[in-house]
């Protein structure tokens, strides 16, 4: 390995220091301040680190890894994340008795395996990527040990997960079979040579799209979705559904874009399906809905089911509409859970109602940030979401996918019903009976208001002038090497 | 610049009120009233500084243009023309109303409520002003947001249920007329190879029939649930009548007419041909409307939602006359759009005074009020002779001017639009009947009349329903050259905008020289 | 002297604002100043313009106050057309408003709204001088419906009445009808035209379309539909004998003298267009007769003494559609003047007496009236007579003689119109001399409470004469031939042409009339006073009373529209006050939840099913891939 | 000794994978159901055997080897969740544990 290599492992190797760092301090000592702090350091520099490498060109680590501006802005995008996560989790750990150190190192492992998963084009370093994720979620979900609720989510994930990717395995094995080679080039080279593809390869690609179904919890793969984030505590159901989610999908664009599989009417028909499906199934289920947490939920699956109509359209359009979807679904998820990590006390995670009836009067600014992301999660003007939902829509116009995007837009009303259902919710006048949830140390709330408020200001900013980003993303995007080809 | 002022003055004061609550509890309503009162101001001052205006070189007083979201051609630009103008009259008139008519009503979260109040306005006025497609769907979902709080917060009984039901309606329409818009800029971008949402750009867009056709009803979908036409009416009645006063005067004065406006603005011109070939069945949902609602106004107890029928009745005009394409029928859209906003901002006015009193909003329990607050009785009079037209009042002129111009397109359909006076005759003269003629069946508390803060607010809307009813020639000036424009496309020639290319942002001192610059182009053609 | 033409109407307005501004804090004198007050100094301007159009005979005045609007063309402003048919009708509005004015002023002396009583008469006024001085239709269209909304003020007055707001609704809307087709009208001459300025109309409707003309004769129907409507002639004559719910001043000045009159000045003014549809001519006569008889038998009924005087009106309105639908201009307008003079009078009379009897209106508790109040009574034998068309000495007998000589003597005149005319003469003065006999001889019912003063009596006698002595400016020419007033209107009104060797029959028709006149009083007197009994025996007969109710109730038109048209709509309306529409979205709505629900089912929460579920999907997409 | 055939290897895998996908789903017992997981990553371990064998590439043997380390690793974590479960519950019977759903 050369030192060029190092480089552009750097955010991955920095992550790996920072986790082992942090295992030592703990057997040393435990102290959560020393622990948050290394593991935004670690962040911090592991991000810091991206702007050290010149990702004009691709640079690939035969034949694992390939390091290009996409993967960049992926790795970047998820760092930050994982920052704004980590920062939210400190209030939300400290006030609860538990031992709270390995969280943080969870938190980095599986952040460190997102961005394998972002960087690999081979299957081998895409599986080990999704299992280090996979198995430091497991523990997270479950890190609560007291609830049952948390244990009872994370079992059913960890069944689910490996259920799922055996079927992941079973797929590659095949696809491995009927080509004779794990890289993604060298499939997308193979199967160029059929003129059309071998049942082998279908089932292996049908079986992988299994196993990625389940990551990006689209319909029919969704059910595990509600209880598992019902069930973990906020930051950790945050992290899932934005950090997580971001690995497998850039994973999936990078793969599909090598093997170019939008050639395949199959694979294509497959990911409308599951599009729809999703977007359907998703926004009904959240509709009557009194859980939050499993709302956003809900919402979270319509939302992946947008992203793969920009997904279905298979261009540089579509992955920038997809790329600026995602970030504005980052910034609106973390946020939204943010909020209600914020309002948790020790015994439950606010997720009813009723936890939320009369905010506006009681915490008016909390509630203001609440009420934007949920907007912006609605899709609705001076928001990051408007701006990502036009995306999504412009591609699917410009592409012609009538179809998926009626359905978008149907659906984006259904949405709208539940989104504004916790809004009024909020803005009822509480009754005088009800007393303020019960606050402890406002203090230690410091670093999770002012993420919050970053993440408002972020929200509105790209909303209001998303210039910038969409600069950003075209320029990092023009280095992905497969776009660059077609 | 001085357009993007007002849109500025108005979100600026609108935080300025939210966040000044804390320091004073009525500086909300001083600031509100400020900012409108400054927005109104710059707008009256540039009607008297263009009489330019009527001349009409070319309809566009002035322009401001600055790139926005240039990877997309999108660019926060707007554009004044008459037509516009009298719309921001209408809107800061209107916004005024609404806040010294919140004075007393509104109670908590003061500064919420004007945030909200002049954030709506300030969506409209960015409605009313831009001329970029991309910006135009922005404003007009961001006067949505404020509207349902407005609704939802402050509103009657029933409110969740009514604000629910007013976004996601105009939500779905918006969403809809989206999608036409993308369908523009693709069909337009792949035709000239410059991707804009520029209106003036969009306007030399050639459309296949059918592609036109679709992108008209994408459009119309919006703009017919705004106006609205009838089968898409029904958000309107509950919004109406669940909203606070101000709400429903800022509704049925200002939202409405955003999908009149839309339709004069974009629809005629974008899709000439399209539009004709859809006219009769348009008239023929204009006529439906009036009738319908005018039958429904006439069944209704809840004094407001009565209101809120009566004017489901009198947009079925503005249909009517927006599709007769000829120029009597549109003056008499425009003076229908103004008239309407006075008459029924109005009506809803004096629904606040009786339930500010009454606490209720039932009319079957009002009743013989002439001789209790005999003021108020005149001013309903004269509220409920305009909205069934009388003569002499501005709505007459209006309903008059759109029936003379879509007699000469349909015969039959205006016979039948003119029945629809009867009717409102009909409901109207029930409004006055049941409350303030004979005597309620319940006894009701003592009913002060109005006071001189209420006649302030009464006092300007007759003068103008009378100015309006007797010597409307200014509007009509003003609107003349913007009436003409939208009408170009079906004077035979293809629309193309007389507009001066688009330069640096105008001061008011150099209005006359766009004019030079304008009529300089014109030369040169 | 023309720039003078916008006081007439301007005055009365500003009257009413005032009295609407100020109205409440001011004294009742300077209210009474105001209200009659401008209307007596436009009555004054009135006269001045009448001399000294007289003196110098001018074509008209015209003045042209502000330009009212001006969209593509369709230029209409506010100014004033002043010739000698509106002359007539505005020396009537101010002179008999100015009269009525001061009545009211002692007959509404006791009543609580004195101000707003003044004002809304004084909006009257100036609407309806507005009405006949306008020199576009559009102006005229203005005071078309001012006159409306104050008759509907003004009949529903006494608003806690709830019967008075429903006659008041019912007058507005039935005339809003008519106007409506008159509407449509305009836009069709509009159309034609261009324009709606009368004159130009007027000289070019005749290049433009020769006689019978499918247009002309469409857009003279829908004018005479507004005509009908305001006029209370059949098909829309149920409003105007509930309009007696009003003050009775309001009944003398707008439901008798001058607002119903309107429709007879409009056909008259558009005579041009009238001319060129000789069916529609047809059709107005055809109207005026039918009328003319219903209302008259419909009179001969009623206890109520105003009503009586309602029908009486609506059929001597008929009497000068008979007029004008034969071309006999001049005699209409000529038959409007003299009908405003004694209508007025009888129902000032008639006021006097309700006012006298504690507001009691049922002839069958009046009586003996005649010693009781002696200037009244002769005052209203005077104006009956006129009524009857008394001969000789009563105007109406002059007009009205006028009318049926020229039913037969016009070119386009028939036996059945006169016969029609003659019968309705008949039958008007069986009822007129019934009201009479009922009211003023006979014993005395009622206690008389308030005589009347001077401001009643002064107004009665000045009406009394005129009713008299009205008829002498327009003589036949086998007695007399004067022509003043055909000759005042022969500029505007075209004349009408007599067949030629009829004049010689003309004294046999006048005996005629004034025989059938007579014989009509006769046999009023038989009836009610020499013996009653026959009156008696025909109340016994069933028949008799059925046709009684039938006549009583006005022919049952009233029935026939509550069940045609008001029962339905209401019914209508009450049906969808839901909204129909509104529950469609709500189905829609709830199909949503019933997709949630379902949905729902699937999230058990047990992990084997989830397990299942990612199964069937791995089979679904495995299918797919596999098989397609 | 002649080789198997890859489409036999393949089919044993998948009989094998189709053998704990069925378990999975007819298992109560959560650790039954965990086991059953095992079974089906086995499944897809041989299968990439069996390719690896195919193309006569270490790569295949490889994967199998992440395999059995992950397997290790998530049946570890499982384990320990198991008996939180099983301290809360008194039960391992998955079906009981459904507080979350709708």
């Amino acid at each position: 390995m050369s030192v060029n290599d190092f480089i552009h492992l750097m955010p991955l190797l920095i992550l790996t220091v920072g986790a082992l760092v942090s295992m030592l301090v703990i057997s040393a000592w435990r102290n959560h301040k020393i622990i948050y702090v290394i593991t935004a350091v670690s962040f911090v520099a592991a991000f810091a680190s991206l702007f050290e490498q010149h990702v004009a060109a691709p640079y690939t680590i035969e034949p694992l890894f390939v390091m290009d501006g996409f993967s960049a802005f992926y790795i970047g995008l998820m760092l930050v994340t994982a920052l704004l996560i980590s920062m939210l989790s400190y209030a939300y750990f400290e006030q609860r008795e538990e031992r709270k150190e390995e969280y943080y190192i969870l938190l980095i492992l599986s952040t460190l395996g997102a961005c394998v998963m972002v960087i690999s084009k081979h299957f081998a370093s895409f599986f080990l990527g999704l299992e280090i994720l996979s198995v430091a979620l497991y523990s997270l979900i479950a890190y609560l040990r007291t609830r049952e609720r948390s244990d009872e989510a994370g079992i059913k994930y960890l069944i689910l997960a490996a259920f799922s990717s055996a079927f992941l395995l079973f797929g590659m094995a095949l696809v491995y079979a009927a080509t004779g080679t794990m890289t993604f080039t060298g499939i997308a080279t193979a199967i160029a040579a059929f003129d059309r593809l071998p049942l082998l390869l279908i089932t292996g690609f049908g079986m992988m799209i299994i196993g990625i179904g389940f990551k990006l919890s689209v319909v029919p793969f969704h059910m595990w979705t509600p209880d598992v984030y019902e069930g973990a505590p906020a930051p950790v159901t945050a992290f899932i559904a934005t950090v997580s989610k971001g690995g497998v999908l850039g994973l999936l664009i990078r793969f599909f874009m090598e093997v170019d599989g939008f050639r395949y009417p199959t694979l294509v028909l497959i990911f409308t399906i599951i599009a729809i499906a999703s977007m359907f199934a998703g926004n009904l289920l959240a509709l009557m809905q009194q859980n939050v947490k499993r709302i956003l939920a809900y919402s979270s699956i319509s939302h992946l089911g947008y992203l793969l109509v920009a997904f279905l359209a298979g261009n540089q359009m579509g992955v920038e509409a997809i790329t600026f979807y995602l970030v504005a679904y980052f910034i609106t998820t973390v946020g939204a859970f943010g909020v209600i990590a914020m309002l948790s006390d020790k015994d439950r995670d606010a997720e009813r109602m009723e936890d939320f009836k009369g905010l506006l009067w009681r915490r008016p600014w909390t509630a203001a940030i609440f009420t934007a992301m949920l907007l912006s999660l609605a899709g609705i003007p001076l928001t990051a979401g408007f701006v990502g939902k036009f995306y999504i829509i412009a591609t699917g116009v410009n592409t012609q996918l009538w179809l998926p995007v009626a359905i978008l837009v149907l659906n984006s009303v259904i949405g709208l019903y539940y989104y504004i259902k916790i809004i009024a919710v909020m803005f009822q006048q509480p009754e005088a009976a009800m007393e303020p949830r019960r606050q402890l140390r406002p203090s230690i709330y410091v670093a999770s208001m002012g993420t919050l408020t970053v993440l408002a200001l972020l929200l509105i900013g790209i909303g209001v002038y998303p210039t910038a980003l969409i600069n950003l993303i075209t320029t990092l995007l023009n280095t992905f090497t497969t776009l660059t080809l077609r | 610049m001085i357009l993007v002022w007002l849109i500025v003055i108005l979100m600026a004061g609108g935080l300025l009120a939210w966040l000044a609550q804390k320091w004073h509890r009525a500086s909300p309503r001083w600031i509100a009233l400020g900012s409108v009162l400054a927005t109104l101001g710059i707008t009256v001052y540039l009607w008297l500084a263009m009489p330019a205006a009527t001349l009409g070189a070319s309809p566009w007083l002035l322009q401001y243009e600055l790139p926005w979201i240039p990877q997309w051609g999108v660019s926060f630009s707007l554009a004044l023309d008459g037509l516009s103008l009298l719309m921001l009259l209408l809107t800061f008139f209107l916004g005024l109303v609404a806040i010294l008519i919140s004075w007393r009503e509104i109670k908590n979260k003061v500064g919420f409520f004007h945030f909200n109040l002049l954030w709506v306005l300030a969506g409209i006025t960015g409605v009313f002003l831009t001329m970029d497609l991309f910006l135009f769907y922005f404003f007009w979902e961001v006067m949505l947001i404020p509207m349902y709080f407005l609704i939802g917060i402050w509103g009657h009984e029933n409110r969740n249920y009514a604000a629910y039901k007013f976004f996601i309606f105009t939500q779905a329409s918006g969403l809809l007329m989206l999608l036409a818009i993308l369908g523009l800029y693709f069909i337009h971008g792949s035709q000239t190879g410059t991707y804009t949402f520029n209106y003036f750009a969009l306007l030399n867009t050639s459309l296949a029939p059918e592609a036109a056709r679709l992108l008209m009803f994408g459009f119309l979908a919006a703009f017919l649930v705004k106006l609205p036409v009838v089968p898409f009416h029904s958000w309107l009645p509950d919004a109406h009548s669940e909203a606070p006063t101000a709400g429903s005067v800022i509704l049925a004065g200002l939202l409405l007419k955003t999908g009149a406006y839309g339709l004069l603005r974009f629809v005629l011109p974008l899709f000439p041909t399209a539009t004709v070939e859809f006219a009769p069945w348009a008239m023929l949902l204009g006529v439906i409307g009036i009738i319908y609602g005018a039958i429904l106004a006439f069944s209704q107890t809840d004094l407001k939602r009565l209101v809120a029928y009566t004017s489901v009745s009198h947009m079925g005009f503005v249909i009517l006359g927006v599709f007769a394409f000829n120029e009597w029928a549109l003056q008499g859209v425009v003076m229908q759009m103004i008239t309407h906003g006075l008459s029924t901002g109005a009506l809803f006015i004096l629904a606040g005074f009786l339930y500010e009193r009454l606490h209720t909003r039932d009319i079957r329990l009002m009743g013989g009020f002439w001789s209790r607050a005999p003021k108020m009785g005149v001013v309903a009079l004269i509220f409920v002779m305009a909205s069934l037209g009388l003569p002499g009042l501005g709505n007459f002129i209006a309903e008059f001017l759109t029936l003379v111009g879509s007699w000469q397109a349909n015969n039959w359909l205006t016979v039948f639009a003119t029945i629809g006076l009867v009717m409102a005759t009909a409901y109207s003269l029930r409004i006055m009947q049941k409350v303030f003629y004979e005597p309620s069946l319940v006894e009701q508390p003592a009913l002060p009349d109005l006071t001189s803060r209420e006649m302030l607010i009464a006092a300007p809307m007759i003068v103008g329903l009378l100015w309006l009813g007797l010597y409307p020639q200014p509007v009509l000036d003003l609107a003349q050259p913007s009436v003409q424009e939208q009408l170009q496309a079906y004077s035979g020639s293809k629309v193309e905008p007389k507009v001066a290319a688009v330069e640096a942002p105008l001061s008011i001192a150099e209005i006359d020289s766009v004019y030079f610059e304008a009529a300089v182009k014109d030369l040169k053609k | 002297m023309a720039d003078l033409l916008w006081l007439i109407p301007a005055l009365p307005f500003a009257g009413a604002l005032l009295l609407v501004l100020f109205g409440n804090r001011i004294s009742r004198g300077l209210v009474t100043a105001i209200g009659a007050g401008s209307v007596g100094i436009s009555a004054a301007i009135t006269l001045l313009l009448g001399i000294e159009y007289l003196s110098s005979q001018p074509a008209y005045y015209h003045q042209e106050v502000w330009n009212w609007f001006n969209v593509a063309g369709f230029n209409p402003s506010i100014a004033f057309h002043l010739d000698a048919l509106s002359m007539v009708f505005i020396f009537v509005i101010t002179f008999v408003g100015f009269l009525i004015h001061v009545y009211s002023t002692e007959y509404m002396a006791e009543d609580a709204d004195y101000s707003r009583f003044f004002a809304c008469m004084n909006l009257f006024v100036g609407s309806m001088l507005v009405l006949v001085m306008a020199d576009n239709l559009l102006l005229l269209y203005l005071g078309w419906e001012g006159v409306g909304l104050c008759s509907y003020l003004l009949i529903g007055f006494w608003y806690k009445e709830p019967a008075n707001g429903y006659a008041a609704r019912k007058a507005f809307i039935i005339t809003r009808v008519g106007d409506t087709a008159m509407a449509i009208g305009l836009f069709m001459l509009f159309q034609a035209f261009g324009t709606l300025h009368i004159q130009t109309i007027s000289t070019e409707a005749v290049q433009l379309w020769d006689t019978g003309a499918q247009m002309a004769v469409i857009i003279a129907f829908l004018l005479l539909g507004g005509a009908v409507g305001k006029s209370g002639q059949l098909p829309l004559q149920t409003w105007l004998p509930d309009a007696m719910a009003g003050p009775t001043p309001v009944s003398a000045l707008i439901h008798a003298a001058t607002m119903v009159t309107a429709g007879v000045y409009l056909i008259a003014r558009m005579h041009v267009i009238f001319e060129l549809a000789p069916v529609a001519m047809m059709a107005v006569a055809a109207i005026g007769a039918v009328t003319l008889l219903i209302a008259g038998f419909a009179a001969l009924t009623q206890y109520d003494l105003k009503r009586v005087l309602a029908y009486s009106t609506i059929s001597q309105i008929g009497y000068m559609f008979l007029a004008l639908g034969v071309g006999a201009w001049s005699a209409g307008v000529f038959h409007f003047m003299i009908h405003a003079f004694f209508k007025a009078l009888l129902f000032l009379c008639a006021g006097a007496i309700i006012l006298a009897l504690h507001h009691e209106q049922d002839m069958r508790k009046m009586g003996g009236l005649r010693t009781s109040m002696p200037v009244v009574f002769w005052t209203f034998l005077i104006g009956a007579a006129s009524l009857a068309a008394f001969p000789l000495v009563s105007a109406g007998f002059y007009s009205k003689d006028q009318i049926l000589w020229l039913q037969l003597a016009g070119e386009n005149g028939s036996v059945w119109l006169y016969a029609a005319g003659l019968l309705g003469a008949f039958v008007t003065s069986i009822y007129t001399f019934r009201m009479v006999f009922i009211t003023f001889y006979g014993k005395a019912k009622t206690h008389v409470g308030h005589q009347p003063t001077m401001a009643i009596k002064v107004p009665l006698i000045i009406l009394a004469v005129l009713s008299l002595v009205g008829g002498f400016i327009e003589l036949p020419h086998n007695f007399g031939h004067v022509v003043l007033f055909s000759d005042f209107l022969s500029p505007i009104l075209p004349t009408i042409s007599v067949v030629p060797g009829f004049d010689q029959y003309e004294w046999m028709l006048q005996l005629l009339a004034a025989v059938v006149s007579l014989s009509g009083i006769y046999i009023a007197y038989l009836f009610y006073i020499s013996k009653p009994e026959l009156l008696a025996s025909i109340h016994r007969s069933s028949t008799a009373m059925a046709v009684h109710r039938f006549w009583h109730s006005g022919w049952g038109f009233d029935k026939l529209y509550d069940i045609l048209l008001v029962r339905p709509y209401v019914f209508l309306a009450n049906v969808n006050k839901r909204d129909v529409i509104d529950g469609f979205y709500t189905g829609l709505a709830r199909v949503t939840e019933g997709f949630h629900m379902m949905l729902s089912e699937t999230q058990s929460g047990v992990l084997r099913n989830y397990v299942a579920g990612v199964v069937v999907g791995a089979i679904m997409i495995l299918t797919i891939s596999i098989f397609l | 000794m002649n080789a198997v055939s890859m489409e036999a290897g393949l089919l044993l895998a998948g009989i094998l994978f189709l053998l704990g996908m069925i378990s999975v789903m007819i298992r109560r017992n959560i650790i039954f159901m965990l086991i059953s997981v095992e079974i089906m990553l086995n499944a897809a371990g041989l299968a990439f055997i069996v390719a690896g064998s195919r193309w006569v590439q270490p790569d295949g043997q490889i994967m199998f080897i992440f395999i059995l380390t992950m397997a290790a690793a998530e049946v570890s974590v499982g384990l320990a969740l198991i008996l939180q479960i099983y301290h809360q519950l008194k039960t391992l019977n998955s079906d009981t544990a459904n507080f979350m759903k709708g």
